[in-house]
């Protein structure tokens, strides 16, 4: 337990290493996490982007609605009050391809980010919070996705 | 798609052959309108087919706007008496507008009562007294909104479109409103028992339950002439009297019988918690 | 080529909260044409914000987003006369940067 | 068994013979359904569904107005706009002079008081119509192409845009469509007749979804649009942003769709019929704000 836990810091301490690397270097900018993208479950995405266990935080609190009349586009923000934070992760799980985005934030940002995701059914959504320090929580909220209009 | 091309469009300050043909069309119309006749037309008449009277939507009109498109053809605007009738007191019926011609209401009840007889002779005994099938099948027809609009197949399974406008179980959220709640039908209806649903199979004749919801999947017009509920087993085009080779009611035999299932038998999901 | 982004700025006590709409299609690579065959996936992958020319904020987008997507983001210590400007580039190599002036 | 429309019913002789003909069609539906109706109790389970149905609507309208924070039909309109200043089609000439009804170039709240008649054409147009026009005169488009066009086709995308943009210059103005000539009048008449005629394998019309307050088909609103607020808020929104389909749809093309649905043949574009219906439901909107362009599901 200790062991992986300790594994899981280093990881995370290196991923924030490269991650502030990149901020402080425009031309990177675009390391585009191919692997994650392709991952099927929650499972593979944790692992390519090397999440190891992650604590649910009353921290975290996600604004999604209740109920999607389309599951086309689904308004989804997070926010926490975890100091620190420097990447959001967006997770549909239900969807053929989980991830949705990862938002690299730097200091000059307030931890809060909305962006609009598709739903290709009833899913809970997830918010990942990655801290500086390379501890992750995540907050979740379902969305119930309904049929709307005629259906002709 | 047969569309006939229309130029809507006129230029000004040009020669314009179709100018000529809308001024006679205008023409057509604004006569159409200082004479507003007061006598009811033909009773039941909702579109003239004068082709002069604008007031009554002539079918000239009609043709100038609208186009045969798959298997919606120009057929389907020609109304039944039904269609006229509820049409023109559904008209009559609204507050805000203009102010309305004032009708001779020779639509008396002997009219109504004759057109709703007539509908109440198109409802069908199904074949060998089967007024039940399968309630699973029947929650999926009444899922489907699908079927006879310019982008569905002549071949194509019509669905019910029952969630349109009814809530049916507890489950599905998205349900209309423009017809009563359905959710509980045959449980608060009595059919409170395996035992009790098999009784209503045996004798489907001596139930009135089972006679009026099949009548009402049926033909609805039977019972509440003008509303808003389609006839689903009727392939009415043939009571327009034109040739309607080949059409189907909106559901078949099958499809009702499962209807009928999703709503009386206690398992279903109508019945259910 | 690309066409305009949409930005909004909110600024409030030094807090310039930021709101964009892109124009892009985001097909997800999961959706079936007309045709019955798969449309390929044409999604913005890489999203990225600055504030005076320093990178502020970065994205890696999937095709989950929706088309013509939106973000929310808010900035701090911002002042008028701040110059914020976003970039996003697709898989196909198409991008498109706009920038607005903190009021 | 079905709501009927008894509720707006009013004392005038007209409408007193009328009540004769709805009273008669009320009774006959109930001393059909009545001794079955009897057989239900149906209180309890309507209580518990009312309050259902509450927080659906409740946890939809949350959906929404999420998302009209940012509407993508924003993109479109700055598309419409630069689309209405360029030098195009085979004359290589701007719409802005275009005249809308308020004068030549004048645009803004010139949508609000549409449909009208306009001299050049000596007919009543609507938006679109009245832009396909402009196309027509001004650089040279030819018409009858485009109406025999799809709405998917790119120059039929174009005259979308073109109108979402038109339409957004009338944010916030109340409508004032004018009905003083007797070529508008007559539109009007026509338009409210179509509004109400029953056809099709269906049996129906726009009234079947759209003549009461309140009601929704699956978790869709309906608005009534012969009430100044329902045509005001439906009529006075379109062009929209539709989440469905990602695109634009105007007035024309929501028609359209309604019109697939009903059964009925297809309408053609910018046909006397489509106008006609907007004749009808932008006066009953006269004195609502228009607030295209709206975010549609």
């Amino acid at each position: 337990m200790n062991n992986s836990r300790r594994n899981v810091l280093k990881k995370s301490t290196a991923m924030a290493a490269l991650l502030l690397q990149t901020l402080t270097q425009c031309e990177r900018v675009y390391a585009y996490q191919q692997n994650a993208f392709d991952a099927k479950t929650i499972a593979d995405l944790n692992k390519s982007l090397g999440l190891n266990l992650p604590l649910e935080s009353s921290q975290i609190t996600i604004n999604t609605p209740e109920i999607a009349e389309n599951g086309a586009v689904v308004q989804v923000a997070a926010t926490t009050t975890l100091a620190n934070i420097r990447r959001w992760i967006f997770v549909v799980e239900k969807n053929p391809v989980p991830l949705v985005a990862i938002f690299n934030l730097s200091e000059d940002l307030l931890p809060s980010i909305t962006a609009r995701a598709k739903f290709a059914q009833t899913s809970d959504f997830i918010a990942f919070a990655q801290l500086a320090d390379g501890r992750v929580f995540y907050g979740k909220r379902e969305v119930k996705v309904t049929l709307g209009g005629c259906g002709g | 798609m047969n569309m006939v091309k229309v130029n809507f469009i006129h230029l000004s300050n040009k020669i314009r052959p179709w100018r000529d043909v809308f001024v006679f069309f205008l023409a057509v119309l604004l006569i159409g309108c200082s004479h507003q006749s007061q006598t009811e037309p033909a009773s039941a008449t909702f579109i003239s087919n004068s082709g002069t009277d604008a007031e009554y939507l002539n079918e000239s009109y009609l043709k100038l706007s609208f186009g045969s498109s798959g298997i919606a053809t120009m057929d389907r605007l020609k109304q039944d008496k039904t269609q006229a009738i509820c049409s023109q007191s559904a008209y009559e019926a609204t507050r805000l507008g203009m102010p309305l011609v004032t009708k001779n209401t020779s639509n008396s009840d002997l009219l109504l009562e004759s057109l709703r007889e007539t509908n109440k002779a198109l409802i069908f005994t199904p074949s060998d007294l089967v007024y039940f099938g399968d309630y699973a099948r029947g929650e999926a027809i009444a899922q489907d909104g699908r079927g006879k609009t310019w982008t569905d197949s002549v071949d194509q399974l019509s669905g019910g479109n029952c969630y349109n406008c009814h809530q049916l179980s507890k489950k599905e959220l998205s349900y209309g409103t423009l017809g009563p709640s359905l959710y509980g039908y045959g449980k608060s209806r009595g059919v409170t028992s395996q035992a009790i649903y098999d009784e209503l199979k045996k004798s489907p004749k001596e139930s009135p339950l089972v006679q009026y919801t099949w009548g009402m999947l049926v033909n609805s017009k039977a019972y509440n002439l003008c509303t808003v509920m389609p006839r689903f087993g009727v392939a009415f085009e043939s009571l327009k009297g034109f040739d309607q080779s080949g059409t189907k009611a909106i559901l078949n035999e099958r499809q009702l019988q499962d209807l009928m299932a999703l709503l009386l038998d206690p398992n279903s999901p109508v019945n259910r918690e | 080529m690309s066409d305009p982004m949409r930005i909004r700025l909110q600024s409030q006590a030094g807090v310039t909260t930021v709101k964009v709409l892109m124009s892009h299609e985001m097909e997800s690579g999961q959706r079936k044409g007309d045709d019955g065959k798969i449309v390929p996936l044409w999604n913005i992958q890489d999203v990225s914000a600055t504030l005076n020319g320093k990178v502020v904020m970065t994205a890696e987008w999937g095709g989950g987003i929706s088309k013509n997507p939106f973000l929310q983001f808010a900035v701090k210590g911002t002042k008028p006369g701040d110059k914020i400007s976003l970039t996003w580039r697709d898989n196909r190599g198409d991008s498109r940067t706009d920038e607005v002036i903190v009021s | 068994m079905y709501p009927t429309n008894t509720g707006s019913i009013r004392s005038t002789y007209k409408d007193a013979v009328l009540s004769i003909i709805l009273v008669a069609l009320v009774g006959i539906a109930k001393a059909q359904s009545g001794s079955l109706e009897g057989l239900t109790s149906t209180a309890n389970v309507q209580k518990s569904e009312q309050s259902a149905e509450q927080s659906t609507e409740k946890a939809i309208a949350q959906y929404r107005q999420m998302l009209q924070e940012a509407n993508p039909a924003d993109l479109y309109v700055i598309k419409g706009e630069s689309l209405w200043n360029s030098a195009r089609g085979p004359k290589r000439r701007s719409l802005a002079s275009c005249d809308l009804g308020l004068g030549p170039g004048v645009v803004k709240g010139a949508w609000a008081q549409m449909p009208r008649y306009f001299e050049d054409t000596q007919r009543v147009q609507d938006l679109e119509s009245r832009i396909l026009f402009c196309m027509q005169d001004i650089q040279g488009f030819n018409s009858v192409d485009l109406v025999a066009q799809d709405f998917n086709t790119p120059e039929r995308l174009n005259i979308s845009l073109l109108a979402v943009y038109v339409a957004s210059e009338s944010e916030g103005v109340p409508f004032n469509v004018p009905m003083s000539l007797p070529q508008e009048k007559e539109m009007y008449k026509i338009g409210k007749k179509l509004f109400f005629l029953r056809a099709g394998t269906h049996d129906f019309s726009c009234s079947t979804c759209h003549s009461e307050t309140g009601r929704r088909i699956r978790l869709q609103d309906l608005p009534n649009l012969t009430t100044q607020d329902g045509a005001g808020g439906a009529y006075g929104s379109w062009p929209a942003y539709r989440i469905s389909t990602g695109s634009i749809w105007t007035m024309q093309q929501r028609l359209s769709d309604c019109f697939r649905q009903q059964r009925f043949p297809k309408p053609i574009f910018a046909s006397p019929a489509t106008i006609a219906l907007s004749v009808y439901m932008g006066f009953n909107a006269n004195g609502s704000e228009a607030s295209a362009p709206g975010l549609k599901r």
